[in-house]
């Protein structure tokens, strides 16, 4: 369950965006990705998720062991809070929903459609859907916006009791959420452009 | 040479620069050369050449048509193969090509479909009839049009290169399915292939041959667009390189390297 | 892969999911077309088959623009893209719902719009197995094409432009079975072609529809 | 000096007149574009150069 | 106003502003008919004034949802119901450039369309006189679709289902009047009433689609 | 010029959001509105420019002297910057586009496609679009949203000048401008629901 990155780089849009990134995530413990707006952290996120390549570099152990949350929630306005996780939850093939409904104080509006959710509710529901994907690994974007303090507890709470059944976590923000984590700042890995004359295979 | 620098040294053209630097040097040969070819047989075919006893002096269009219909069907093609180059081995010229060549691709279509409707009237009494082979004419022509905006609907160079690519092969079999189908929903009046019959180049074939008097000036005709096609898209993709290169610059500049 | 099945089917019958938007524009297309090339019913008959089946097909085509882009916009597809499902088996159910809430409805649709248009009785069963036989075809390429258009605004139009040339042979064969068929001819050869077709892109196509996803993805 | 082609002249000319004209259009084209987008990316190029 | 139209018209044809694509869809529709109904120019011949009136109507329809959508999306709607211009004037203006960039090439390519539709040869002048006086009723009742619809997600289909019934009495007309030059028959009386309907939609809907929109955005 | 609001309430969605508010707004004043989220400022400013009915309440002297900016900034990607701006030039009948690129700094970036535009930089533009308005009150929703401390300030600098031209400026805001303004708090105006059983003429 080790997830383990050496001599990564990343492009987003064709444009490199970082390079030279290593670092191991074990079992029971949190990484916390800082460094400023447009630095790569989601761009990172969605490659380790295996949703783009990598430029060059290896990642091993991340196949089918990542749940990934992006910044959007892939929730369904007209389905209510049960049917929307219900779903997730068949998809990854788990069957208990209740868990996941109490860890977020979800369980009163479990019968409301999510469209009618506050901003923050729906983000909760968003994070829910972690739990029921049953994976090790969780990689988060930004899992704090439009929580407010209390929510930010509740999911300090559920993260530390998912390293203590052995899984970990991959979290990019700006916020400070109370774990004891290791934290990888993004800004020295940052590409250093090429020089605008070497055309070999690619245009600059 | 072994066969593999051989294959190598092929590749290398594939580079950017190196495919920039080359073409700046041949294009000049085959600018003239096709200018010289399709001058030849269009005058040659207008000028030199007597009317047909059954078809009288639309028989000319043949110089125009043909070469045409025959490069709008090669370059869809060539589209495919380096297409498929593209999706396999990567090389960014490669689809920089297939895209360069499309707007030729219709433009041929396009004259190949006018001088074929401008010759119906005459021939047949109807400028469009639902022949089998003209109507797969025309929807080659939609083919073309639906790649050429996918490629100018999207944003990312990368992202665009590889949905054309699929998107020529896809439709490159749904060309073909539609070939047949159309064949089977109406006979036709169009005439079979003849010209590149061996039967008709050595004038052995009694039936439909066409004669070599014809023959001989749209064989320049059809040399000559084949030339013409190759300067065509060795320009238009070095075009398309830096376009790439200079958007390429422009991103870089904006996200302040 | 049920309970995306299942998911999509409950997502179309909810307010606002356009169950029966499809089956209202083919109704609409129907009914202008007497108004557009004249009441007489033996012309009616003649083109009957083939105004159904360009109804049906054009129906089908304006409703692919939601078949992906609202799970696109909603980033429900990134998460299904890292879920533990093969990316061609989501385009297939994606295709799947798409032929349960608009093919199938203009199928059973169709008889009963053929009374408008004066269709001969003898057409009616052959315009409805043809219906049946083509219509998912043109579910699965019209997936094919929604998933080239996922990423862009407004893609509605270019994808009815890349979408409907590869429409082409499901609907001549379709269209002649259903013509033939009105007129007591033999249908065999179309039939199979169109079963053929249809067999061919259901089984393959969600290959390339997937690749094309994979691309739009990342 | 243009040869006598009987009742189709009209028919043939305008078949040489279209073809040629759609062919000169897309040499043109292509070669304008070409030169616009040559200068474009040299423009850049220099200012690239020199800034960074 | 002229502001406003110089605007929309260079918006139109620029990158992905959609110039072209209506023309798009009334050519592939066109082109399907044939596979639908079968290749017999007779046949074609007469149903060809009215399969083009349907295509153009169709055509129209499919440009509806990008015509205020876009500038609703953006905020500009909002400030242009600020600014010193009634907005009876803007849609007006909005509906002249809707035409201009689709109904007017949907006239002067229908001709065109003619041809392959085997078109009797008397028949192209009123076809273009019939739409060329019918299109601009169809881009004004457009507009007042489009704004009863303008804050709807995915209101497409929607869109279209509110036009259409409106659409019927200028297709009527339309058609007829192509469909009697066609062949040979005096087209007086269904030209008035296209022009009737025309000038009086074009005068008094705009006061409609305003009221509608000012409903929308508040 | 002066905008005078008496005993105004307003609704959003059916729901009456504030009630009971009035204010003046001379010439070269400002006027800054506070409240929290969801308050009804935005719904204040729309009711002002005219975009939405009051629900009672008199408002005098804004009609057609109010130049409103929404959260949207109503730019189009593929015109350029300067094309975008001759545009509400040309609508609001003035010609001087230069004054407002100078004062946003937007000059250098006059020729780019709006769409190139960084948020901050769009943001910029739609600003620069109340100084081709030649309007005297202008009405701002969260004008800073995205803007950087060094264009904050540009910013402030304009509405010194524009006060100082005479004109007026009523600003929703959570950051401090530093601008010498009144604060209007509109959290004591948060309408109160009606008894439940009053239904005469609404539902409530
Ligand atoms: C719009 C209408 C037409 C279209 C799209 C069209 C298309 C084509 C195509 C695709 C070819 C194939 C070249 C090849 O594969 O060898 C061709 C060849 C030819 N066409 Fe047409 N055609 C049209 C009308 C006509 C007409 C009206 C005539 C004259 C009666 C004509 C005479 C020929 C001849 C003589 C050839 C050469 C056939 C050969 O020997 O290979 N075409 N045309
Ligand atoms: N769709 C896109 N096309 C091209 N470039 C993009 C795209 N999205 C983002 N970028 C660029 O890629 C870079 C990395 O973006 P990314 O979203 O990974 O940043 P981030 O670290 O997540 O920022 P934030 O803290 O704002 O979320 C940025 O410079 C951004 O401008
Ligand atoms: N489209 C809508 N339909 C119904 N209710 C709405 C709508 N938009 C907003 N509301 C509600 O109306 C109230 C006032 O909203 P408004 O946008 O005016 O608040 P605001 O003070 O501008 O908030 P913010 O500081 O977040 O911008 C809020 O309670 C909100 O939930
Ligand atoms: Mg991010
Ligand atoms: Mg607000």
């Amino acid at each position: 369950m080790t997830l383990k990155v050496s001599d990564l780089a990343i492009a987003r849009g064709g444009i490199p965006v970082l390079e030279g990134l290593s670092f191991t995530l074990p079992p029971s413990a949190v990484l916390i990705l800082r460094g400023p707006n447009g630095i790569g952290k989601t761009t990172l996120l969605r490659t380790l998720a295996g949703l783009q390549p990598a430029l060059s570099g290896q990642i091993a152990g991340a196949e089918d062991q990542i749940a990934y949350a992006s910044h959007a929630d892939g929730i369904k306005p007209t389905l209510t809070v049960t049917e929307n996780l219900r779903f997730w939850a068949s998809v990854f093939g788990t069957a208990d929903i209740n868990t996941a409904l109490q860890a977020f104080a979800l369980s009163d509006l479990a019968h409301r459609p999510a469209g009618q959710l506050s901003a923050g509710q729906k983000r909760r529901l968003g994070l829910a859907r972690m739990l029921v994907t049953g994976r090790p690994i969780w990689s988060l974007d930004e899992p704090t916006v439009s929580l407010d303090q209390n929510a930010v507890t509740l999911f300090a709470d559920v993260i530390r009791e998912h390293l203590g059944q052995g899984g970990s976590a991959l979290i990019a923000t700006h916020i400070d959420l109370g774990l004891d984590a290791k934290v990888l700042e993004l800004a020295p890995f940052k590409a250093k452009p090429k020089p605008i004359d070497d055309t070999d295979g690619g245009f600059l | 040479m072994t066969i593999a620098a051989k294959a190598n040294s092929v590749w290398e053209y594939a580079n950017p620069k190196k495919f920039l630097a080359t073409s700046e040097r041949v294009l000049p040969f085959f600018w003239v050369t096709s200018a010289l070819c399709v001058g030849i047989g269009l005058i040659w075919g207008f000028f030199f050449t007597p009317d047909d006893y059954k078809q009288g002096s639309t028989v000319k269009i043949i110089y125009l048509h043909v070469p045409s219909a025959l490069m709008a069907i090669n370059c869809w093609l060539m589209m495919l193969a380096t297409s498929l180059i593209w999706l396999i081995r990567r090389h960014h010229v490669s689809a920089l090509a297939a895209r360069a060549a499309a707007p030729v691709g219709i433009v041929m279509t396009l004259i190949a479909l006018a001088t074929g409707a401008i010759w119906g009237q005459p021939m047949w009494g109807t400028w469009w009839a639902w022949d089998p082979r003209l109507t797969s004419f025309l929807i080659l022509f939609l083919f073309y049009l639906g790649y050429v905006a996918l490629w100018q609907a999207i944003d990312d160079p990368d992202t665009a290169a590889d949905l054309t690519s699929i998107l020529c092969l896809v439709g490159s079999v749904f060309a073909i399915l539609s070939r047949y189908a159309v064949n089977f929903w109406n006979q036709g009046l169009h005439q079979g292939a003849s010209v590149m019959r061996a039967g008709a180049i050595t004038g052995t074939d009694t039936e439909e041959k066409v004669s070599n008097v014809f023959f001989y000036p749209l064989l320049f005709c059809i040399i000559g667009f084949v030339l013409l096609f190759i300067a065509l898209v060795l320009y238009r993709t070095g075009t398309e390189i830096r376009a790439r290169r200079m958007r390429a610059l422009l991103a870089r500049e904006r996200v302040g390297g | 892969m049920i309970a995306l099945l299942l998911r999509d089917l409950k997502l179309a019958i909810r307010a606002g999911g356009g169950f029966g938007l499809g089956l209202a524009f083919f109704l609409i297309v129907t009914i202008l077309v007497p108004f557009s090339v004249g009441p007489q019913s033996a012309l009616l008959a003649t083109i009957a088959p083939g105004v159904l089946w360009l109804g049906a097909l054009l129906a089908c085509l304006l409703s692919l623009d939601r078949l992906l882009a609202l799970d696109w916009e909603d980033g429900s597809l990134d998460l299904l893209a890292t879920a533990p499902l093969p990316l061609e088996g989501v385009v297939s159910i994606k295709a799947l719902a798409h032929w349960i809430t608009t093919g199938l409805p203009l199928v059973l649709a169709a008889p009963v719009l053929g009374v408008l248009l004066s269709l001969p009785g003898q057409g009616y069963v052959w315009l409805v197995i043809s219906l049946l036989l083509g219509t998912p075809a043109l579910s699965v390429i019209g997936t094919f094409g929604a998933a080239l258009t996922v990423g862009l605004k407004r893609g509605g139009l270019l994808l009815s432009l890349l979408v409907l040339p590869l429409y082409v042979p499901t609907l001549i064969y379709g269209a002649e079975v259903a013509r033939r068929g009105a007129i007591g001819m033999e249908v065999e050869t179309p039939l199979l072609m169109l079963a053929g077709i249809t067999a061919a892109t259901v089984a393959l196509l969600p290959f390339a529809s997937a690749a094309v996803l994979r691309v739009n993805l990342r | 000096m243009i040869p006598d082609l009987g009742k189709y002249a009209d028919t043939v000319l305008s078949a040489y007149a279209v073809s040629i004209l759609l062919l000169i259009g897309l040499v043109v084209f292509s070669l304008l574009r070409g030169r616009k987008v040559r200068t474009q990316m040299e423009q850049v190029e220099q200012r690239v150069t020199r800034n960074g």
